[in-house]
């Protein structure tokens, strides 16, 4: 594997509420190499968005990171102070969110929001900032950048508006970038057009992407490994093709259970029986076992910690007990 | 310092509140001028002094305007545009004129001025028809001298010539001015908002109801007893604002003080209360020209034509109390509606004293065991503490039985009962059983102060608000001639008698010390007019006691 | 914008041509204005002469008509107070109004934005608590009680401040204006506290409210992950954008701090039109109750088609969608 | 309306299946956030002793401030009790007719909620039902109330009530019996506040109409008011119930500023509003209780009121969860 550009280690989130602490992320683990695009999927409420959130530094009271370690290259910033972390946010880490209707804001012209990104992370002029928010519209395919960036943002069509977006995440060249589900609210010919656009940026710069979706054709057309979250754990991580081919974890399995197109994954994931416990419920032992088709008594009390399976980590005792039994 | 004064000298004082009130000059030697700045709760409503009978109006015109004849600082008659006078013969009234007289646009005043004038203010829209005989017919014998010719004598004419002011004729006739600015004025009148006048003070700037500033008129042909060269007036209609203004030093005379306030202005070191009683009495007035009173809960008749049921009411209100508790010992009951300073044997007409046991039983004689609904209209902004006196009658009353709805309302609705306030409600069909109201026998807003002599019957229709009768019969003898008037009056068919409260308010003015001299300023006292007539007497003397 | 200018224009017609006829008919039958304009000792035939001739007698709608037709020719009739022109009255009391709301809808800006933004930002903080506190005061504290106990306090008590009227004024063509003299500018204070204060919590709250808002939205989390710094944040995009509903509100309010100013310039007998209209009220006089009315109706018609203008200045999309959902 | 508040304050992720409504009501965030929420508790205990004085007033006052048979002018001005100069049983002193403090802001304060009340209770229907009628019919009908409405907020609400108060007095004469002025300032408040409601219900309606169900039902020929009394007046409940609330403090606060102009309530049948300016005379003198202790009972009820709708407003504003 090349260079680790995120190292997360045995990552905890907690939200204080009125009706005590919630554990959204409990003792998640992952790396992503350079260049390396890492699919997350998961249903809405497993943590996703929190683990990436919690990896750029914005996670918002009353939640905070509990535990473990988050890594950038080789400084830890998960204890970095606010103003250090910030200097890292735009520079070092990018982050292009899922509605690019809202991302953006709306009483500035797109120009002046990519100026604004790139002056605040470098030492510029205003003339070369331009110069160079032209160059990345045109990079990320606006057609007319130079017409185009003088625009407001209500003035763009989402896919554009999108692009505008993956822009300004790139504006000082990071070296991670956290797609939080960035192709859902496009239209579907759109959603191609902005992975394929994003691969090929991750490629020619050679940012690490963490690419949060639940949406498995997005991760088999465009990530290398993929993670599959449950209720805040990582059920399974590894290769793509190896998750997606032949997943492990029963719940990869359900995920799976046919890998889409390009179409609506949401009814497919109805497959599996049941649903996602509350934060404030989750079940003793396996978070999944209330669900699981192949539930077992250890399952009820002892949480699976992630073993190695072939490419993959697999959190179920499934495997711990064929393990054993090997 | 002495506040109140006997009634007589007050009233006299009353009349010229502040021959006592002094300016002192040096308090800001860098101040050029000598500036005067008082408050009233009301307005100037015109400039054209004959456009408004109302009392502060007037009173403030005196000082720009002036008129033959004119009362000195003793209330005695003294020449002022007219140097001498005489009665050639009972029918023929003869003024010299002054020579000299500038008014304050240059020109100069002569006989055709007076002849002017007096035709003026006869004419329709003026509000002082009355104020001169409507039979007098005014002849010009030279520049400097008019006849007066009446067909009639009239021993006593020479009490209206200081109730009404001097005009210029040219200069009326110039600005469209001849005719008197009429209540139905439909553009308004040059004289409504510029003044012409001959007294000492000329208006300078004049924003209705934001403020007037009188300044000093160089030409004016007598010495002037006053320093100040600038008084600017201002409405504060507000009270707690109006005292305020006093004590932050922003005005340096207020009229009137609430009487609550008083010890607050006495107490504050930098300003003094000057109180004296009005000449005017507050009464109940009951409906009695009627046969059944409009909201009450007696039906088919009208007690009050039972002399038992007003008894009850005269006796059932405690009158001491209300001049102690309500007035705040700033008034003085009186058993006669004509004030005791006017009349120098009411003292001899007592009140019968507060029973409401007695008005209980008569009451009850009178077939209201229980007593009876009706109700009663007060102004709640026009008397001082009128709501509040109207509230303590309704509940002296409630002790005996008699439930009354009070309807206090401001003077704007309360007038729009009836064709005008006071007596006039109950001769003419209004639209009240009962009210409060308030009297001034003494016009002093127009300055006439009619000695008890010269009071002649043409007046006593306005006052002839007399004891119940029983009372009366034993008062005639004393009171005289005026009482026999009354009488005929009475038996003319107008019947109608007060209720039981009769009270003389002796509401206060407030004045900044430093600026008066408080020998005098003690000495003032006031009404509604005599807040003009206090700063004319201000504008006219001559103070800077304190250098 | 033309259509939607004379759009605007077309509906402040009729706001005006209602807010007319209200006036007229209500004050038409409101009290009888003969008393006020004779002395009580005016006999009965006399009053029905002047009733006659100022018209009192005649049909209603001829009534209406006839004020209709003087009003668009700019004449609003004679005081029956004052015997001048109404026109003449109130074109002399507007400054006194105008700049009393001006300086009150200033500090009520002023103070009230700084203490809504302070609010939103620092949430928890001790003086943020105490700006809701006070401003919960502001509110619940009627306007006239205000008025007194601010006299109470800086007039008689400490005797800082004037407590009524508006000091020296210079007039300036047909204008007198109170900005120019220290006195003028001292009697502005306490009437502006009084007459802004409640605005001013008013608008402190609402800003709190959208800037908590504003600060939820995905441009701000997406500002934050750009790295742009605090202040821009804050300042730059969070501020701008909860003004923009604010500038509708401040407009409004202006309108209404206008009216609102009868309380208190009758507590501070500030000779401005409110006082003006208060006596008239107390006078029954007809002409300048109803000419009021219209004024105030004018004033806030004029702001809210000023506001409509601004908001298109302040807000992008506006512009040019415009014509068509206005 | 009780019940169909809870429906809307329960939180979405409040458990559903709870058997009683008291039960469903104590298990919900908002009841979970009131027993959080000092100040809301504060408010309300507050909110609560003020009704229950007022409307225990008759029982509880030492003196019945309405009857003038009861007031002894000998005992007028009197300082509160602690004073050396109070006398026995004026605990809070008296008014210059001898009316005891204490008993006036009781009654007082029952009259300025009565008439509060009352106010919001004419205004919130007069709102609602303008509002769904705007929204429902839209059209020509929409925008006259619309309009209407925007007409009215070009004047704020005490002139919109000095102005329907003198009308109405001029027009029936102003020798009303205090229960015409109680009703006469209750419909001007009704008139002041309406706008609020109907633009709210309108909005909600504007967006409820265009819903598929409604069109479906349109279609197999249900009624559709009901459709919409139904299903907007529900979701609408929360907003209007936190509009009356803040409306509650408004209407209170625009009694007592008709009455201190001395349009409102008379000095004889004394609100808190007509208490202040009787004792705002007397403010400046000394006599401080007069005005003090009305002054402190309307600022009090207002504020815990506005604190109790303040937060009714957050807690029911799922975003703020």
């Amino acid at each position: 594997m090349t260079e680790t550009v995120l190292s997360v280690r045995d990552l905890r989130v907690a939200f204080e509420t009125r009706r005590g602490t919630l554990t959204a992320i409990d003792g998640v683990s992952l790396e992503i190499g350079r260049g390396e695009i890492l699919g997350v999927v998961g249903e809405s409420g497993a943590g996703k968005s929190v683990t990436g959130s919690a990896v750029i530094g914005l996670i918002d009271p009353p939640g905070r990171i509990a535990g473990g370690e988050i890594r950038l290259g080789s400084e830890r910033i998960d204890d970095l102070p606010p103003e250090k972390m910030r200097r890292i946010r735009g520079r070092r880490i990018g982050m292009i969110f899922q509605d690019p209707l809202t991302s953006l804001d709306p009483l500035y012209r797109v120009g002046e929001q990519i100026v604004e990104t790139i002056r605040t992370h470098t030492d510029l002029s205003a003339k070369t900032a331009r110069a160079r928010a032209i160059d990345l519209l045109t990079e990320v395919g606006i057609p007319a950048p130079e017409r185009r960036i003088d625009g407001y943002p209500h003035e763009f069509s989402g896919g554009m508006r999108q692009r505008v977006v993956i822009a300004l995440a790139l504006a000082a060249e990071p070296e991670l970038i956290i797609a939080d589900e960035p192709t859902t609210a496009l239209d579907v010919s759109v959603q191609a057009q902005v992975i394929t656009l994003l691969k090929r940026l991750c490629r020619e710069h050679g940012t690490a992407v963490m690419l949060v979706t639940h949406d498995m054709g997005v991760i088999a057309e465009a990530a290398d490994r993929v993670a599959v979250m449950y209720s805040g754990r990582i059920a399974e991580i590894g290769p793509v093709a190896e998750v997606v081919r032949a997943p492990r974890h029963p719940y990869a399995r359900g995920l799976m259970g046919a890998i889409p197109t390009l179409s609506d994954t949401a009814e497919r994931l109805t497959q599996i029986p049941g649903s996602m416990p509350r934060l404030t419920a989750i079940p003793p032992g396996c978070a999944f076992h209330p669900r699981c088709p192949n539930v077992f008594g250890r399952c009820r009390v002892e949480r699976p910690e992630p073993i190695l399976v072939g490419g993959t980590r697999v959190a179920c005792h499934l495997y711990d007990a064929r393990g054993e039994a090997a | 310092m002495q506040r109140r004064c006997d009634a007589v000298t007050s009233s006299l004082k009353n009349a010229l509140l502040a021959l006592g009130l002094m300016v002192g000059l040096g308090a800001a030697p860098a101040e050029a001028q000598n500036v005067f700045r008082f408050a009233f709760q009301g307005d100037i409503k015109s400039l054209d002094p004959y456009s408004l009978k109302e009392s502060f109006t007037i009173g403030m015109h005196g000082a720009v305007y002036e008129s033959l004849i004119t009362r000195d600082k003793n209330l005695k008659y003294a020449p002022q545009l007219a140097e001498s006078w005489e009665t050639p013969e009972p029918t023929r009234w003869r003024f010299h004129l002054r020579k000299g007289v500038k008014f304050h646009d240059g020109s100069p005043f002569t006989a055709d001025d007076v002849i002017f004038s007096a035709n003026r203010v006869r004419a329709p829209g003026s509000n002082f028809q009355t104020n001169v005989p409507s039979d007098a017919e005014f002849v010009k014998v030279d520049d400097y001298t008019v006849d007066m010719k009446l067909k009639t004598p009239n021993p006593i004419a020479i009490a209206q010539f200081s109730t009404w002011y001097i005009m210029s004729k040219a200069w009326a006739e110039k600005n469209n001015a001849v005719q008197p600015s009429p209540p139905t004025a439909t553009s308004p009148s040059y004289a409504a908002l510029h003044e012409n006048g001959t007294g000492p003070f000329v208006i300078a700037e004049h924003q209705p109801g934001v403020r007037t500033v009188f300044k000093k008129f160089p030409g004016y042909w007598d010495k002037v007893e006053s320093n100040i060269d600038e008084a600017v007036f201002t409405t504060i209609g507000n009270s707690a604002t109006r005292v305020a203004a006093l004590l932050s030093g922003e005005v340096d005379w207020i009229d009137p003080v609430p009487l609550q306030d008083q010890p607050r202005v006495e107490s504050s070191g930098n300003a003094v209360v000057m109180a004296g009683p009005e000449l005017r009495t507050i009464f109940l007035g009951m409906d009695q020209s009627r046969d059944e009173l409009k909201d009450s809960s007696v039906k088919g008749k009208n007690p009050f034509k039972d002399k038992r049921v007003r008894e009850a009411f005269y006796l059932a209100i405690d009158e001491d109390t209300i001049a102690k508790r309500v007035m705040r010992g700033q008034a003085t009951p009186s058993a006669i509606l004509i004030a005791p300073s006017l009349y120098d044997r009411s003292g001899e007409i007592k009140r019968p004293a507060y029973d409401p046991k007695k008005a209980k039983a008569l009451l009850t004689e009178a077939g209201y065991p229980d007593g009876f609904t009706l109700t009663m209209d007060c102004p709640n902004d026009r008397y001082v503490n009128d709501e509040a006196i109207c509230q303590a009658v309704v509940s002296m009353l409630a002790r005996v039985g008699v439930k009354v709805n009070l309807n206090a309302q401001p003077k704007a609705k309360y007038f729009a009962k009836g064709p005008g306030a006071g007596l006039r409600h109950l001769v003419l069909p209004g639209r009240l059983d009962a009210l409060l109201a308030g009297q001034s026998q003494h016009p002093l807003r127009d300055r006439r102060l009619p000695e008890r002599s010269q009071v002649g019957p043409r007046r006593l229709e306005s006052r002839q608000l007399l004891q119940p009768e029983d009372r009366r019969d034993r008062r005639q003898g004393g009171a005289g001639d005026r009482c026999q008037d009354a009488r005929r009056l009475d038996q003319g068919g107008l019947r109608h008698h007060p209720g039981g409260l009769g009270l003389h308010p002796a509401p206060p003015a407030g004045a900044r010390l430093g600026r008066f001299e408080e020998g005098h300023a003690g000495a003032a006292a006031r009404q509604h007019a005599d807040a003009l007539l206090g700063v004319e007497a201000a504008l006219r003397r001559d103070a800077c006691s304190r250098s | 914008m033309l259509a939607f200018l004379i759009r605007r224009l077309a509906q402040a017609a009729v706001v005006l041509a209602v807010v007319g006829l209200i006036a007229f008919a209500m004050f038409r039958f409101a009290g009888d204005p003969v008393n006020q304009i004779v002395g009580p000792d005016t006999p009965v035939s006399e009053r029905a002469e002047i009733r006659k001739s100022l018209g009192l007698d005649d049909p209603v709608l001829l009534q209406f008509g006839r004020y209709a037709g003087n009003v668009l020719r700019g004449d609003f009739g004679i005081s029956y107070q004052f015997r001048q022109p109404v026109t003449t009255l109130l074109a002399e009391r507007m400054p006194a109004t105008l700049e009393l709301a001006f300086c009150a809808t200033l500090f009520a800006l002023s103070v009230g934005i700084l203490m809504g933004v302070y609010c939103a930002l620092r949430r928890e903080t001790f003086l943020a608590k105490l700006f809701q506190a006070i401003s919960l005061v502001g509110v619940s504290l009627p306007t006239f009680l205000i008025g007194i106990l601010l006299i109470f306090l800086f007039s008689v008590t400490l005797g800082w401040l004037p407590s009524y009227g508006r000091g020296d004024t210079v007039r300036i063509g047909g204008w007198t204006t109170g900005f120019l003299t220290v006195s003028g500018l001292k009697a502005l204070i306490l009437p502006s506290i009084t007459l802004g204060l409640f605005q001013m919590t008013l608008i402190m709250r609402l800003v709190r409210a959208e800037m908590l808002e504003v600060l939820r939205t995905d441009y701000i989390r997406f500002a934050r992950a750009r790295g742009l710094t605090t202040r821009a944040i804050h300042f730059g995009h969070a501020l701008k954008n909860t003004l923009v509903p604010v500038i509708t509100i401040a407009g409004l309010q202006l309108g209404s701090v206008i009216a609102f100013s009868i309380i208190t310039e009758t507590v501070f007998q500030w000779p401005g039109m409110g006082l003006l209209f208060v006596q008239a009220v107390q006078n029954v006089d007809i002409p300048i109750m109803s000419a009021y009315l219209l004024l105030v109706a004018a004033i806030f018609v004029t702001i809210n088609l000023v506001v409509d203008l601004l908001y298109t200045v302040v807000d992008p999309r506006l512009r040019t969608s415009v014509g068509r959902t206005a | 309306m009780s019940a169909r508040m809870d429906d809307a304050a329960e939180a979405p992720d409040a458990p559903r299946a709870t058997p009683s409504r008291l039960a469903r009501f104590l298990g919900s965030d908002l009841w979970l956030n009131f027993r959080r929420s000092k100040l809301a508790i504060g408010a309300f205990a507050v909110t609560l002793l003020m009704f229950g004085l007022a409307f225990a007033a008759p029982w509880i006052s030492p003196q019945n401030p309405y009857d003038p048979a009861q007031l002894e002018l000998l005992n007028s001005n009197l300082p509160p009790l602690w004073n050396p100069d109070g006398q026995s049983p004026f605990l809070l002193g008296t008014d210059d007719q001898g009316r005891d403090v204490l008993s006036a802001v009781l009654y007082g304060l029952r009259l300025s909620l009565i008439v509060g009340m009352l106010g919001v209770v004419v205004s919130g229907f007069l709102g609602i039902g303008l509002g769904l009628v705007a929204g429902y019919f839209g059209g020509a009908l929409d925008t006259v109330i619309m309009r209407v409405a925007d007409v009215q907020l070009t004047f704020p609400a005490i002139l919109i009530a000095l102005v329907v108060d003198g009308v109405a007095k001029a027009s029936f004469g102003s020798a009303l019996d205090t229960n015409a002025t109680i009703l006469l300032i209750v419909v001007s408040i009704g008139l002041s506040f309406w706008v609020q409601y109907a633009r709210t219900v309108r909005s909600s309606v504007m967006v409820e109409r265009s819903k598929d169900y409604v069109q479906a039902a349109r279609l197999i020929g249900l009624s559709s008011p009901v459709i919409m009394v139904r299903h907007v007046l529900p979701n609408v409940t929360g907003p209007v119930f936190v509009i009356a609330t803040i409306n509650l403090a408004l209407a209170i606060i625009t009694e007592a500023t008709l009455s201190f102009l001395g349009t409102g309530l008379p000095e004889t049948m004394p609100s808190l509003g007509t208490l202040i300016r009787t004792g705002n005379r007397f403010l400046f003198s000394g006599e401080w209780w007069v005005v003090a202790f009305p002054g402190i009972a309307l600022a009090g009820l207002v504020l815990a009121i506005n604190l109790l709708g303040d937060w009714l407003r957050d807690a029911l504003n799922p975003k703020l969860q």
